[in-house]
C-alpha cells in the first residue's frame, strides 16, 4: 500500500490529509490523472514528493513509498 | 549605537567577522508587499549595507493586515510601497543604503538591478516575475531564495546557481492555478514564517557560510499543523533551459512575457500569457465560487465580477479586464485572480 | 479603511465570523522585546478588540536588530518598551484598544490583568515569569502560549487548561541554564519563527477553531535546517501541582520568587533563586567563556566581568551583582545570563 | 542500536547532531547520566522525546527508538 498526502488546497479538495492506495509498478503521471479525475482538481503543476525527495512524473512508484503532493504557491 | 549588533555577534555563526560581511553586501529585492516589507526590516536591522527595493503597486488598506512597514498614513497618501518602505526602514536604521525603485520588474531593467548584487529576494506574486529572477540569477551567478504563500501554507526554496536546482528544473513552466492572496486570503504568521526561512537563508550566504545553506524545498501549513522537507538535488536537470548545459533563459525573452493592449475605446485591457496553456475552468470556477467571487461561465470562458472591473477568463489563458485602461493595474488584477 | 481584513477574511478558517470574533477579544501580552513586539503587531494588523502589553524594560540599542516595534529615535528617547510599542501600534491600527502596562510582572499584578482576557502569550526572557503565567492560566482557565528562542534555535507549546499539558508538567521545575540571547546571541529569523507559531495558535483560539489547535510541542532551528513536532499528550501529570488534582499553584506563592536585596553600602545587589538548585559550574563557565565573557572562578563559585557591573554566581544559584542598587536591574541581568 | 538527535547548544557540546549507542533496556535517567558525564554537559532540564513523543525519565528505551534531547530555551 501507498500512503498519498495533500498539502494546501488540494486537500480541502479531496476532503482528506492522507488517502491509502496501493500504486505498486505505477508511475507519478499515472497517479496524478487518477486523482485529478477522481477529485476534479488540475496536478498538472503539483510537485511530487516521494519518500521526502523530489521526484518526476515519469519515477516509477515501490510499494511503501509514501507520496506527498505540494502546489507551488505565487502569493507573497 | 555601538552595542546595535551585540546579540548578532554574540551569534557565533555570524560573530564580528560576518557582521563586517553582511555591512558591505548589497541585497536586491523584487517586491514590497507581504513578504517584501517583513525581508526588508530583518535585512535593515541586522545592518546590511545596501539594500535595492523594487516594486510597481502603492499601499491599499488591504495591505496593513499583513505588510509590516506601512501604517494608516500610507494608506491614505497613497504612498508607492517602495518609497513608503525607505522612509520606515531609514527610521529603523540610518546606517543603511536604501535604494527605492518604483518600477515594474521586467528583464531589461533588471539587467541593471542585479549590477553589484549578492543575493535577490523574491517577493512577487507571480510565477512570471520569479522565473525571470531565476534566469537572471543563473545568467549573473547570484543566487537567490523563492518564497510564497497563501492562506495558511507557505514554502520556500533556495537556488544557488551552479550548485542546487533551480525553479524551472522543478516546475518545467510557469504554474497556472487559481489559488493567490486574493482568492484564499492570506494570513501574517504565514507570510513571517516564509520571512523567517528566507531571511535566515540571506543570512547564511552574506555571511558565506555555504554548509548551512538549506538544501530541500520546504513547505508548512500553520493551520493544519503541517511541516515538510523535500530533497530535491534529484531534480537538477541537465537539460533545463535556465540552468542547464543548453541555457537559453527562456523567461528573460520578452516574447515569453505576459502582453497586455488597451483595447481602442472599450475601456478594456486584454492580456495573452506568454505560452498557451489550458486552464481547467471548471476547477477555477469552483475556487472563486467558493471565495465568495461571482462567476458565470460557459465551456469557453469564465467572468469574474469584482468591485470596480470584469474580468473574463478564456479556456487558453487569455483574459479581457473590462473597467480599466490602466495596463500595469489589469496585468495586476489578472496575476492577483490567476497567480 | 472598509477592505482592510479582506484578505483575512478571505482565508476560510477565518471568514467574516472568525473576523468579528478577533474584534471582540482580549490578549495580554507579557513581554514587549522580540517576541512581543513582532506578535504584538501581527495582531493589531489582524484587528484585535484590546491588547494589553506589560513589560518593565526600555528600549536599547542592542534591541533593534530584533525587536520589530522600535526605532533609533525610541532609543535616543529611553522610551519604555511598552509605550513606544503602543505608539507605532496605534499607528498602524487605530481601531484597536492598546493598554500599555510598564511594570515588572508580579503574581499580584497578574491577578489584575488577566481579567476578561481571552489569551495570553509569553513573550517573556525567563522561566520564572513563564512558570508563573503557567500558574495563573491554570487558575483563571486562560489558554496561553509558550514561545522561546536563542542563537538560531526556537520552540513553542500551547497550553489549553483542561485539555493539553501545561509547562509544569514537562519541566517540573524552572530550568537552569547558561544559554539566552544574551549569552548565545540571537538571530531575527528565530524570533520570526517562534512569532508565526504562537501567532497563529492565537488566531485559531480567537476564532475558536479548537481542533485546529497545536497539539505538539514544536522546536526547530534555522541554521542547522532542523525541525521537530513532539507529541506532549502522555505528559499530563494528574500529580502536577500547577495543573493536576491537588494544584497549590507554586508559582503564584511570592515565597517562591526570585529574592533581590540591595547589599548595605555596597553598591551590589544580592540575587537568591527560589529553589535550591546546583549549578554545574564547569558548564556554564565553558559556555560564557566561549562567547566571549571573562569569567574567572573556583569549584564554589564563578566571576563574570561585564560592562559596568560584575556578577558573582555560588554554586547554589545565589549571585551578587556588583555595581548596582537597581534591584530591577539586577534581577534582569541575572535572568538575562542565566535564564 | 539506537539514534541520538541533539538540539541547539546541545549539538555544539555533542560536536555532533546524532550518535548511535545501543540503549535497550536503559532507562531514559541511566542515558542523561551517561551523555552527561561523557560530554561534561547538564542534561537535568532537558525534554527528551522517544520517537517524536515526550518520554519522563524514568522510560525504558526499546530497541530502534531514535532519541532527541531538547533544552528549553528562555530567550524572547
Amino acid at each position: 500500500m501507498n500512503k498519498i498526502l495533500f498539502f494546501a488546497h488540494l486537500r480541502d479538495a479531496v476532503g482528506e490529509e492522507t488517502i491509502q492506495l496501493d500504486l505498486n509498478g505505477k508511475t507519478v503521471a499515472e497517479l496524478k490523472e487518477f486523482i485529478s479525475e477522481k477529485y476534479e482538481i488540475a496536478l498538472t503543476n503539483v510537485m511530487t514528493a516521494i519518500n521526502e525527495e523530489f521526484a518526476s512524473d515519469e519515477e516509477v512508484i515501490q510499494q511503501g513509498d509514501a507520496i506527498a503532493f505540494i502546489p507551488p504557491v505565487s502569493g507573497g | 549605537m555601538d552595542d546595535r549588533y551585540s546579540r548578532q555577534t554574540l551569534f557565533p555563526h555570524i560573530g564580528i567577522e560576518g557582521q563586517e560581511k553582511i555591512r558591505t553586501k548589497h541585497v536586491l529585492m523584487i517586491g514590497a508587499g507581504a513578504l517584501g516589507s517583513g525581508n526588508a526590516e530583518i535585512l535593515t536591522r541586522a545592518g546590511i549595507g545596501k539594500l535595492t527595493i523594487v516594486d510597481r503597486d502603492y499601499v491599499e488598506a488591504s495591505n496593513l493586515q499583513r505588510q509590516q512597514l506601512y501604517t494608516e498614513e500610507d494608506v491614505e497618501a497613497k504612498l508607492p510601497k517602495a518609497a513608503a518602505a525607505a522612509k520606515r526602514l531609514q527610521a529603523i536604521n540610518s546606517e543603511v543604503q536604501i535604494h527605492a525603485v518604483i518600477t515594474d520588474a521586467t528583464p531589461e531593467k533588471m539587467e541593471d538591478l542585479v549590477e553589484g548584487v549578492d543575493v535577490i529576494i523574491d517577493a512577487t506574486d507571480n510565477f512570471e516575475t520569479r522565473m525571470m529572477i531565476n534566469d537572471i540569477s543563473q545568467k549573473h551567478q547570484i543566487p537567490w531564495i523563492y518564497g510564497g504563500c497563501v492562506g495558511s501554507f507557505g514554502m520556500s526554496l533556495t537556488v544557488i546557481p551552479g550548485k542546487t536546482p533551480c525553479l524551472n528544473c522543478l516546475l518545467k513552466t510557469i504554474p497556472i492555478q487559481g489559488m493567490t492572496c486574493d482568492t484564499g486570503g492570506i494570513i501574517a504568521p504565514a507570510v513571517q514564517m516564509v520571512i523567517s526561512h528566507q531571511s535566515a537563508e540571506v543570512l547564511k550566504i552574506l555571511v558565506e557560510d555555504w554548509d548551512a545553506v538549506r538544501t530541500s524545498f520546504v513547505s508548512f501549513d500553520l493551520w493544519r499543523n503541517q511541516y515538510s522537507s523535500m530533497k530535491v538535488s534529484k531534480a537538477k536537470d541537465s537539460g533545463c533551459l535556465s540552468c542547464g548545459e543548453n541555457r537559453t533563459y527562456p523567461y528573460l525573452d520578452s516574447e515569453n512575457m505576459m502582453k497586455s493592449t488597451v483595447l481602442c475605446g472599450r475601456d478594456t485591457v486584454q492580456i495573452r500569457p506568454p505560452h498557451q496553456h489550458d486552464i481547467h475552468l471548471g476547477d477555477l470556477s469552483r475556487q472563486l465560487k467558493a471565495l465568495g467571487y461571482s462567476v458565470k461561465g460557459n465551456p469557453y470562458l469564465l467572468s469574474i465580477e469584482m468591485e470596480e472591473q470584469r474580468l473574463v477568463i478564456f479556456k487558453d489563458g487569455r483574459a479581457l479586464i473590462h473597467g480599466t485602461k490602466d495596463l500595469t493595474q489589469a496585468k495586476a488584477i489578472y496575476q492577483r485572480l490567476l497567480g
